[in-house]
């Protein structure tokens, strides 16, 4: 099997699920526990967090553990809307973001918050000036995803964060995506919050965390027993919190290694993809993360196309509608100006480090076939128009 | 996510592409949806001789296509016609409920394409 | 070691473990994602949500996975609040709740909600009469937990489920505590809600589910890409997810003989340790969890003999400020009536499937020469009143 | 969460219990926070001659107890009553930042013991 679906989830690291291995069954203690089983686990949780604080240019003290990437980016949006009321209702973030945190968005709507969704060009980029004249007296965050999930695209996180400082509002950045892919300095980039899911980067599922500057302030998403300093309570998953640590550690440190060659593999890829006929490119074609590829092949469906590289032993995915759980095409490939019926035939290819030459070379043998023989069951062969 | 079958028409889809001869075509689906069905019936006497299809489409827009050429062939108009979109989902041994309602459309592509067939014998 | 803390947390069952361990590194799909992989990982979670399903005779359809008891809690309450505050913003719950509940009422309560605490007699039991006078019109939920983690005093959730079936508010239970230990039934219990917790029944950590019942409305706490039904949104915790199922069920078999085993067990640590002077027990002395016991020494401090139980090999639990990220002592014990000078000096003992007689033995040989130490040391040995 | 060395004089506390002969005794904290201690001091001229504790409490009370004994002994009382509760906090290689405030109540039992030892004289 080739797996070329890294931005979807990640295998866990074999010396990662080792080093997790004796926090299940043997170091089992409750980090709030006195007693040494509970201390050790406490330790070791600890230890995760200085992990995690050094890839990002953090204290360890700003690192809050929780469930993923989807629990981080409630937390903070919501976190700094129910702690910050008073002091305004205005949000600002984008028209690209994965949905855990538009949909926080669209619930704070009704809740009495006004939210600005930016803008992006047909590349994926917000316009700063756009950011700038959107900043309000009343803003109390801005949140904007630093490396686009589906089309890959980077958004220039030190310009925005520049901007943002100028304002009385906050700037959360969810990181998830470039994160052990992209250099990612907490201060460089001046942020005040950041996200992070320890699946996307060869960590096991279900532990994450949410980086916050001291000083800022907000409400706790899950309140209880006081851990993570009183921010996010819960039995601390401390077999997955030092594997997402170890993760943090391993990813960063093989970064400038592994991601010369997996763009070097996926401009490869790019490069032959794209001689399909009626075939481009989504995302910016340079300031994208170097594992992503993300194509649309006019008159064929991206489920079809993902289903049949599936049955050919390769993993990928789609921004079709039949692949999403709202049945509506991607609103990233909407927002970079994709007609809907183009929308429903991309495919993204997301490179990880077991990803190899040999992998890039079967898969340009076999998309091109599967491309044309879905094409050839297709109605439409040259445009949209045919149809009555 | 699919039945067997499911997967088995659309890995092997019968009868796809648009049949040399045909008498008459149903269009249904919507790009802007991401399913759209051409159905080609040839006619013989009130029998469907051949059938064929044409699918931008999910899977079960695909497998839905390729059954109903299974179930219609030989078959007359009048039986053709009352083919529903259950019974292809039947034979299909069922469609994820999402799917019932936008993929399946062969039923409707192929009561177009003898509602065109009539209408242009008629004429 | 003997661990003796199995309220607080558990090992991950070895079987549990051999579950779990393919969905790491090979199992390691999305189970968002079309693919094989993606859908394997989707089978998993399913199989995973029926096992849960049948322990409490619930619907799978009705279990959605979250990150643990904590925000199993939070998402009950909260999700009904937000939900249901024009029909009402009265809330009904105890003195002696977890602190996720009770510091999520406290939360709500800022922002408008009222919530009564009802008091519980000095076993810990709640007054059902007491219940059926706080509920009123505008009540929307009532939550009390079935077995309280401290003293273990097992509430009459039958009862209290046809007293509040009267009502129009809704019904939910912690069974953090009582899973796998007592007989659980949503049904019996007319439970429109129920949390559960996998860390606590040798499943891992960061991984719970909460039941909602079909046809009750709550928002949900993590918004995003509308996994769990669109009630819990987060790439789902794969590993996680079939280790709870499976601890679960192996729970649930395993239930009619561990029990009885371990209430013997626990009885015989109770008589014995009641001979200890200045010494009672805390709780109700029948209507509690069969693995626990919670006792009071006088004139002596928690930490202390948690430690120096701790020192010679046993594992176990306090209810003393010292212990508490609040510097409280437990809320639960001042509750029951013990004065804060008593609930500092008390101990919990929890069992769990791996204890013995001979841990018995070795805890009814060890604990009283503890005691007797600490209490060589403190300036008290009658009462109190010496003191100026 | 504790040092080696507050673990060490928990364990193996010094100079426990109420000794059997003591000129003044210095009385601090409150049952109601679970932490009590009693300073005892035998004064021999003007230095420490010896020096006991009974203490109900944590950990931290139980060591800090212990240490200022190690610290208090053969001093001079104007010297022992210049002992901090940084002083034995250092001594123990640190305390949890939390016990320091709540359960380092040695160097006032001891002020208090001094206090009650000089009033006694005085009169
Ligand atoms: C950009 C981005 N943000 C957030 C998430 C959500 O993270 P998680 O899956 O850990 O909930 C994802 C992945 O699903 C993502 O790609
Ligand atoms: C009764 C009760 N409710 C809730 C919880 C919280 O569960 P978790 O530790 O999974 O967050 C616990 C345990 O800490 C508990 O004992």
């Amino acid at each position: 099997m080739i797996y070329m679906d890294h931005s979807a989830t990640t295998p866990v690291d074999k010396r990662v699920l080792d080093f997790m291995l004796p926090y299940f069954g043997e170091k089992y203690g409750n980090a709030s526990s006195l007693h040494s089983l509970g201390q050790e686990a406490k330790k070791a949780i600890e230890e995760a967090r200085v992990k995690v604080a050094k890839v990002i240019h953090a204290d360890p003290s700003e690192i809050y553990f929780t469930s993923g990437g989807t629990e981080s980016n409630n937390f903070a949006i919501k976190g700094v809307s129910f702690a910050d009321k008073d002091k305004g209702k205005h949000i600002i973030t984008t028209k690209i973001e994965h949905d855990c945190v538009l949909n926080t968005c669209k619930w704070l709507e009704k809740r009495g918050f006004e939210v600005t969704y930016l803008d992006v060009d047909k590349h994926g980029l917000i316009d700063i000036g756009d950011l700038e004249s959107s900043l309000r007296e009343d803003t109390i965050l801005v949140s904007i995803t630093h490396a686009n999930n589906e089309i890959g695209t980077v958004q220039d996180m030190e310009e925005i964060g520049k901007t943002v400082k100028e304002s009385n509002a906050y700037l959360h950045t969810d990181a998830v995506q470039s994160v052990t892919k992209l250099p990612v300095d907490v201060k460089k980039m001046r942020l005040d919050m950041l996200s992070i899911s320890s699946h996307k980067i060869f960590g096991p599922k279900g532990v994450g965390c949410l980086h916050i500057r001291k000083g800022v302030k907000l409400d706790p998403l899950a309140h209880g027993g006081g851990h993570e300093g009183g921010l996010r309570s819960g039995t601390e998953n401390v077999s997955g919190i030092v594997g997402f640590g170890e993760a943090m550690k391993i990813g960063e440190e093989e970064r400038p290694k592994a991601m010369p060659r997996l763009q070097k593999l996926r401009d490869k890829i790019m490069d032959n993809v794209l001689k399909i006929d009626n075939t481009w490119l989504n995302g910016h074609p340079q300031k994208r993360l170097p594992i992503n590829a993300n194509f649309s092949f006019k008159f064929i469906e991206g489920e079809s196309l993902v289903l049949l590289l599936d049955a050919k032993g390769i993993e990928a995915s789609t921004g079709s509608a039949c692949s999403s759980k709202s049945l509506k095409p991607s609103h990233v490939l909407l927002a970079i100006g994709l007609k809907p019926e183009e929308a429903h035939g991309s495919l993204r290819l997301t490179l990880g480090k077991d990803n190899t030459e040999k992998d890039a070379d079967y898969l340009l043998e076999v998309l091109p076939e599967v491309v044309s023989e879905l094409r050839k069951m297709s109605p439409f062969k040259k445009d949209y128009g045919e149809f009555e | 996510m699919y039945t067997q079958k499911v997967i088995d028409h659309f890995m092997n889809p019968r009868n796809k592409g648009k049949p040399r001869e045909y008498d008459a075509v149903g269009k249904v689906g919507n790009p802007i949806c991401g399913d759209v069905m051409y159905i080609y019936i040839k006619v013989n006497g009130n029998r469907i001789e051949n059938i064929g299809w044409e699918t931008m489409g999910c899977a079960a827009a695909i497998s839905t296509s390729s059954m109903i050429t299974e179930l219609a062939r030989g078959k007359t108009l009048e039986e053709a016609e009352k083919i529903t979109k259950k019974d292809i989902a039947d034979a299909l041994d069922g469609l994820p409920p999402i799917k019932m309602h936008c993929s399946n459309l062969a039923a409707d592509g192929l009561k177009k394409a003898i509602e065109n067939y009539r209408k242009k014998v008629e004429k």
